[in-house]
């Protein structure tokens, strides 16, 4: 196993606030990860951390870039995905009022490095829409290719980010609570899929999500944070049954 | 066009194929729209005679284009009245400058083409009649300008880097060489030596600065020039460039603020002390429109010249020009009004005496030609198409009869070309006269 | 399309065998469009030039939309380019025609100025909105809007004060295009249609480059930063870098129709630079419908059109503003898709009529076109009377709060 | 140093104080309603102008009041205000691309107003007299003044203490202070923020009103007035801050004084010094010079 993911000493404060709390964690290759807490807990600071959209106040991030580990603690966002690391948001982030088919030609033009290209034209470049079909056929979207996002239902929406997600070829994959708002069938298609796609492709998953049926369901490993810091960090077995992981989440539900 | 469009109908008509109606729907409401456009084209009917008249009509300067109205629309009746023009009835179509080139060149053009004008007459601005000669030599019109005063419309081109003066653009009124010479002379006369400018922040404010040092050199005035401030065109508070004129403590001041910021300077001024610490102030644009009594009046007692005086030249045709224009409009005629008046008169003469309204004649019947009215007897000089009329300039006080201002006492100098270009001296401005 | 050689020629010439053979299609019309758009060029003169100032503001819009409709950036501060390209045009002329027409001869130096003018003006405004525009998409919404504008205006008072003697202050600096002997080819440069036709091959040229562009997988990129830049970043798109180029290519457009716009005008004036110039194109976009490619050109065909309509009844010339400010607001609230919005909608309906008419006939075609105008007018008088009523019911309650 | 401050002169200074007295009657409205509601409002110049206008309507009518004809004219900015933005400015908060929405629609409206000013008054300029109690010259400092331009720089800065009482002492102040720096937060505190809305936008239009009203006898009353001071006022919130009230102050001032001072040293360049400084602002200080309002 290679780690392709590390944070050493990652914190984030805002004011007196110390939202990330010297946050140390190796991801290793293949892994399905959860990370879970109450809310506040941090994990939102954490991926904006991960993901470049915030910087970090102290502490480094590292990630695997052509076999070796590389220092993206300062990379704006775009480099941050660049390099390998994708994420999909908590409350759908598409582009709304483009159809599903242009939503993931800009994922795929992103990461050819075509973003400058004015020559071709989008809609009849052959290679970009083979690579394209082929997503949406991973993500069970081929029917709505043509239709706009502002007209799918949540759970179609979930499918275009994770379409997203996909597209840049990650090495590691960030889920924003991918279940979100979804219903009982929807959330079994979205597990069965992340199952899929963690045998299809060699990519890291790192999931946060409140539903604990799907955290067992899906975890290799579980990460607790609480007030920032890491609580438990383990398999699931252990990390569930562990007392302090318990009251941290009595104690936020009494509060 | 219209071709165009019935074969398109033609074509389409045998057709029964869903998608061929529904393009026929489509070319049918363009054909339409073409067809509307066409018809409201072709503009000027060939019966009677059209000019085109420009002025602002809109804006800070609209009074300006009132005044030219009244001046033609007295002109028309009184020509229409009298058996028109050759027998053929005048009319005057008038169009909005906006003070600004790009749109005087849209609604030039809309005149000659649209609406067949046989002549154009009017401008205020000398930045945008500078803008228009040009395009007039191209489209080979006369264009009798009534006001926008700038030398260099009447400089032959070629004379100075900035002169566009042409074959086809005459000026029936005084340029701002004849008025600011008659300026220099009335500085003469005055007991100040110490003189400054506050004008608008355009070439005509600069030109008037300039030809006013040139003339007082060329004339052997004993002048210092001192300060100068040039705020832009619609200023709202003239208070800061009005300080630092005052700051500098001359004895006299030209300004050739024109316009409703004319009107607003005169009461920021008055209220600044102004008139009690500046012995002299020389407006070269006042009596445009502040003879009304309207507005804020220019204050008694300070210069100000005119390029039309009511009351001079003493003749008949003058007063009774004057009584008519009283009688219509319950006010003094300005200078706009009266070279407005004139202008639909010098079209009148011309065709009259040419035979024909034919632009190449007119053109050919103005250069050179002898004519007279309100304004006296004046002539337009070959070389530069300039009317060699006075510089007029005199004390404002007020007259209780007319319930306006007038100039009393009022100096006539003469401005013949001889006259001016030896007051220019050595100067390398041209005269445009 | 099947062909297998790609060539220009044999494109053009796929081209015309299918808008011949095959009817009705898209080959036709445009075909037939570009057809009409020659015969413009010999209608009534004032109508030709109406047309030239229309296709100019139109690509003045239609650069713009390329920032604002794809982009999401409002810029109020267009207008330096479109000034840019006028001035860079009409300096050439001033300073450079006679020493051109030195080493050229007289009888070709127009042309070759004028093509020299253009490229220094496009040329300048590169120069201009690299740096402009790489400090303004530092800035967002409002910001950015703002920023341009204080661009924008700062631009505007530089040419007033004439550096250097360059710009000839508030009067602008005049462009007399001249006498072009080529061969035996004698023509005036700014002759009414010669002028047509070369303001309508470059806007043409123009208008294509500008479709591909949206089409192309920039354009694609130019959109989903207008839904969502946080979600471009989060794919690897580095969006300040992006919209940075996009005003780049934006202001060149821009600087080739104010290159053209000088020639029209015979003047490079310095109200070409002012905020109100940008607001033309604000309004002419916004009013023909910024999410479509054609929205511009619409609204700049209303915008010329209607004012050239009513400069023919004085009462309504003095105006015109007011009927456009009715305009914008009205788009903006109900109906953002604007007027090329409009001619879909009313596309789609009329092929609703004749369906019903193909199948049922006459009456119940006529039927139908009542039903849904009735419907149609039934629901602008719903949206109407809640507005009111909910106007209403706020002033009433802020009355009532008031009287307690 | 000592040299140039002799050279400026305290009947400079006034002068600068009048023009930035007037602008900031202008600006601190508009950078209240941006602060409050996030809209930039395009027609607020029109507001002012159109307080002008109410106050020489009225001042010419037969109550002939000029003291009055402030009050009508700035009430009255304030309902017209109301009614724009409970009819088509409320309908845009909240939708994608809102802000460029209401700056567009608030466009609509320049347009609108110029056109109808010009429909009822006409073109030509128009001056107010000030007020006869006022109207009498003062020398100070080396210049003329009417009584009335000094009584203008009080009441611009009694409305500056005023509102700065108003805004840190009372409830709704309060409740401006916290919807200006978390919008969603006073929301979730139960602050009812339509109604906040639109008691802000009629106080904001009131001052613009108010401005309009009080400048009218020391300007030309024309249709140019509200393309003339929107830029102004622009220049000014975007120098202080949007939403500041310090920063509306100090920027007025400052764009007063370059107004006042520049003719005497740079003859004509000064007029791309403020737009200099706004650039400048913008790039290294967005969010101005000064903070929130009421800071």
């Amino acid at each position: 196993m290679t780690t392709v993911l590390k944070t050493e000493n990652l914190r984030r404060q805002f004011g007196d606030l110390v939202a990330v709390n010297d946050v140390s964690l190796e991801l290793e290759e293949d892994e399905i990860t959860s990370i879970i807490g109450p809310n506040g807990a941090g994990k939102t600071t954490f991926y904006n951390l991960l993901t470049g959209v915030l910087e970090p106040t102290s502490g480094e991030i590292w990630l695997q870039k052509d076999g070796e580990l590389a220092d993206i603690t300062d990379a704006p966002p775009h480099e941050v995905a660049q390099s390998g690391l994708s994420r999909s948001y908590q409350i759908s982030n598409v582009f709304e009022r483009l159809t599903v088919r242009e939503n993931v030609q800009v994922a795929r033009i992103a990461h050819e490095g075509r973003t400058l290209d004015i020559r071709s034209r989008a809609a009849n470049d052959e290679q970009l829409n083979a690579d394209v079909d082929e997503l949406l056929e991973l993500t069970n979207l081929a029917d709505m290719a043509e239709v706009t996002c502002d007209e799918l239902s949540h759970g179609e929406k979930r499918n275009v980010e994770i379409a997203l997600a996909l597209a840049i070829e990650p090495t590691v994959f960030l889920l924003d609570e991918p279940t979100a708002g979804m219903n009982p069938t929807e959330t079994k298609e979205i597990v069965s899929l992340i199952h899929e796609l963690n045998e299809d492709i060699d990519a890291t998953f790192v999931v946060t999500e409140h539903d604990m049926d799907v955290v067992t369901d899906i975890s290799d490993r579980i990460v607790v944070l609480a007030d920032g810091a890491v609580l438990a960090d383990g398999d699931p077995q252990a990390v569930l049954s562990d007392e302090r992981v318990t009251e941290a989440y009595l104690g936020s539900e009494a509060v | 066009m219209r071709n165009g469009h019935e074969n398109n109908g033609s074509r389409t008509a045998p057709n029964s194929l869903g998608v061929d109606r529904r393009t026929f729907l489509k070319t049918t409401a363009a054909g339409a729209g073409l067809a509307t456009v066409a018809g409201c084209l072709g503009g000027g009917d060939d019966d009677g005679i059209t000019l085109g008249a420009l002025y602002i009509t809109s804006g800070f300067a609209s009074l300006y284009g009132e005044e030219g109205a009244r001046g033609y629309e007295l002109a028309v009746d009184e020509i229409n009245d009298n058996g028109g023009i050759d027998g053929e009835e005048v009319t005057v179509i008038s169009r909005d400058t906006e003070s600004d080139a790009n749109t005087a060149g849209r609604q030039m053009r809309s005149l000659i083409e649209e609406e067949s004008v046989d002549g154009l007459f009017g401008l205020d601005s000398s930045g945008v009649a500078q803008a228009l000669a040009p395009q007039v030599a191209q489209f080979q019109i006369p264009f009798m300008v009534t006001h926008a005063a700038t030398p260099f419309l009447t400089s032959p081109e070629g004379e100075h880097e900035d002169s566009v003066g042409n074959d086809y653009v005459f000026r029936n009124a005084n340029s701002l060489a004849q008025d600011i010479y008659g300026a220099a002379r009335t500085a003469e006369e005055l007991d100040a030596t110490e003189w400054a400018t506050i004008g608008p922040d355009y070439a005509f404010g600069y030109e008037t600065w300039d030809y006013f040092q040139a003339f007082c050199e060329g004339l052997g005035v004993d002048a210092e020039f001192t300060a100068e401030q040039y705020p832009g065109l619609e200023t709202g508070d003239y208070s800061p460039y009005i300080s630092s004129i005052m700051d500098a403590e001359p004895d006299g001041v030209i300004t050739p603020l024109w316009g409703a910021d004319l009107t607003t300077f005169l009461g920021q001024a008055e209220s600044a002390g102004w008139f009690d610490q500046i012995d002299y102030t020389l407006f070269s644009v006042g009596m445009g429109t502040d003879l009304p009594a309207d507005g804020s009046p220019l204050p008694e007692g300070e210069y100000a010249s005119t390029r039309y005086d009511p009351f001079v030249p003493d003749t008949d045709e003058n007063n009774s020009f004057r009584d008519r224009y009283y009688d219509e409009y319950e006010t003094l005629p300005t200078y706009n009004a009266e070279g407005a008046y004139r202008a639909v008169y010098l079209y009148k003469e011309a065709i009259e005496s040419a035979g024909s309204a034919d632009a190449d004649d007119l053109v050919e019947t103005f250069t050179g030609m002898e004519h007279s009215g309100p304004v006296g007897d004046y002539r337009f000089n070959e070389e530069t198409n300039q009317a060699t009329v006075p510089s007029i300039w005199g004390t404002v006080s007020y007259d209780d009869d007319w319930e306006s201002n007038v100039l009393d006492p009022v100096e006539v100098y003469e401005a013949t070309p001889d006259v001016v270009n030896d007051a220019l001296g050595d100067s390398d401005l041209p005269s445009g006269v | 399309m099947s062909t297998q050689d790609n060539s220009i020629g044999a494109r053009i010439g796929t081209f015309g065998r299918e808008a011949v053979q095959n009817g009705w299609t898209r080959e036709r019309f445009t075909l037939l469009g570009l057809v009409g758009l020659v015969l413009i060029g010999l209608g009534p003169s004032f109508q030709v030039y109406l047309f030239t100032e229309f296709m100019i503001i139109a690509l003045f819009a239609l650069a713009f939309n390329l920032l604002y409709g794809y982009t999401g950036l409002l810029s109020f501060g267009h207008a330096l380019f479109f000034a840019g390209g006028s001035y860079g045009l009409a300096i050439v002329i001033r300073d450079l025609q006679p020493t051109i027409a030195d080493a050229l001869g007289s009888g070709v130096a127009p042309l070759v100025t004028f093509v020299i003018g253009g490229l220094v003006g496009v040329l300048l405004v590169v120069l201009i909105a690299i740096p402009v525009g790489w400090l303004s998409v530092r800035l967002e919404e409002i910001y950015f809007a703002l920023i341009t504008l204080a661009f924008g205006m700062l631009g505007y008072s530089l040419i007033v004060q004439n550096p250097a003697g360059l710009t000839n202050g508030t009067d602008g600096v005049l462009v007399l295009l001249g006498f072009v002997e080529l061969g035996g080819l004698e023509f005036r440069l700014g002759d009414r249609r010669v002028y047509y036709y070369l303001t309508l091959t470059i806007v043409l040229a123009s208008t294509y480059a500008l479709w591909r562009i949206v089409n192309s997988p920039f354009g694609t990129i130019c959109k989903s930063i207008r839904e969502s830049p946080d979600r471009a970043a989060a794919l690897g798109v580095d969006v300040r870098y992006h919209r940075w180029m996009t005003f780049i290519l934006s202001a060149v457009f821009v600087g080739v129709a104010g290159v053209l716009i000088a020639g029209l005008a015979s003047v490079a004036s310095p109200y070409h630079s002012h905020w109100t110039q940008s607001a033309i194109a604000v309004v002419a976009t916004v009013i023909g419908g910024a999410t479509f490619f054609a929205g511009p050109i619409v609204g700049a065909f209303i915008y010329l059109y209607v004012r050239w309509g009513i400069s023919r009844y004085p009462a309504l010339e003095a105006h015109w503003e007011f009927f456009f400010g009715v305009m914008l607001i009205l788009v903006v609230l109900y109906f953002k898709q604007g007027a090329v919005g409009g001619l879909v909608m009313l596309h789609a309906w009329l092929l609703e009529v004749q369906t019903v008419y193909e199948r049922d006939g006459a009456g119940a075609a006529a039927s139908f076109v009542g039903d849904s105008i009735t419907t149609k007018l039934r629901n602008a008088r719903d949206v109407i009377v809640a507005r009111l009523r909910s106007v209403w019911n706020r002033l009433r309650s802020i009355g009532q709060r008031g009287a307690t | 140093m000592t040299n140039t401050i002799a050279f400026i002169g305290l009947s400079d200074v006034i002068i600068g104080l009048s023009l930035g007295s007037r602008l900031f009657l202008i600006a601190v409205g508009l950078s209240l309603i941006f602060g409050v509601l996030g809209v930039l409002n395009f027609a607020h110049g029109a507001f002012y102008m159109i307080g002008a206008y109410v106050a020489l309507a009225v001042t010419n009518s037969l109550i002939g009041n000029f003291w009055l004809a402030v009050v009508i004219g700035a009430t009255a900015v304030g309902v017209i205000g109301v009614l724009i933005e409970v009819s088509t400015i409320r309908p845009l908060y909240g939708r994608l691309e809102g802000d460029l929405d209401q700056l567009i629609v608030t466009f609509g409206f320049v347009l609108i107003i110029h056109e109808v000013i010009r429909f009822i008054w006409g073109s030509q300029p128009y001056s107010v007299d000030a007020p006869a109690a006022l109207d009498f010259s003062v020398s100070v400092g080396g210049g003329t003044f009417t009584a009335y331009r000094l009584f203008v720089i009080g009441a611009a800065f009694v409305v500056m203490l005023g509102l700065w009482v108003f805004i840190t002492k009372t409830y709704f102040g309060a409740l401006v202070r916290g919807t200006s720096s978390d919008r969603e937060m006073a929301s979730i505190l139960g602050v009812d923020v339509p109604r906040l809305y639109t008691g802000v936008f009629f106080f904001g239009s009131f001052l613009a009103g108010l401005g309009g009203a009080l400048a009218a006898p020391l300007q030309s009353v024309s249709p140019a007035l509200g393309d003339q001071v929107i830029i102004d006022a622009f220049i000014i919130v975007v120098i202080g801050g949007l939403g500041s009230l310090s920063g509306a102050f100090v920027g007025a001032m400052f764009v007063g004084m370059m107004q006042a001072l520049g003719p005497q040293f740079m003859a004509a360049g000064h007029i791309a010094i403020p737009f200099l400084a706004m650039v400048l602002v913008l790039l290294f200080r967005p969010e101005g010079l000064f903070g929130g309002f009421g800071e």
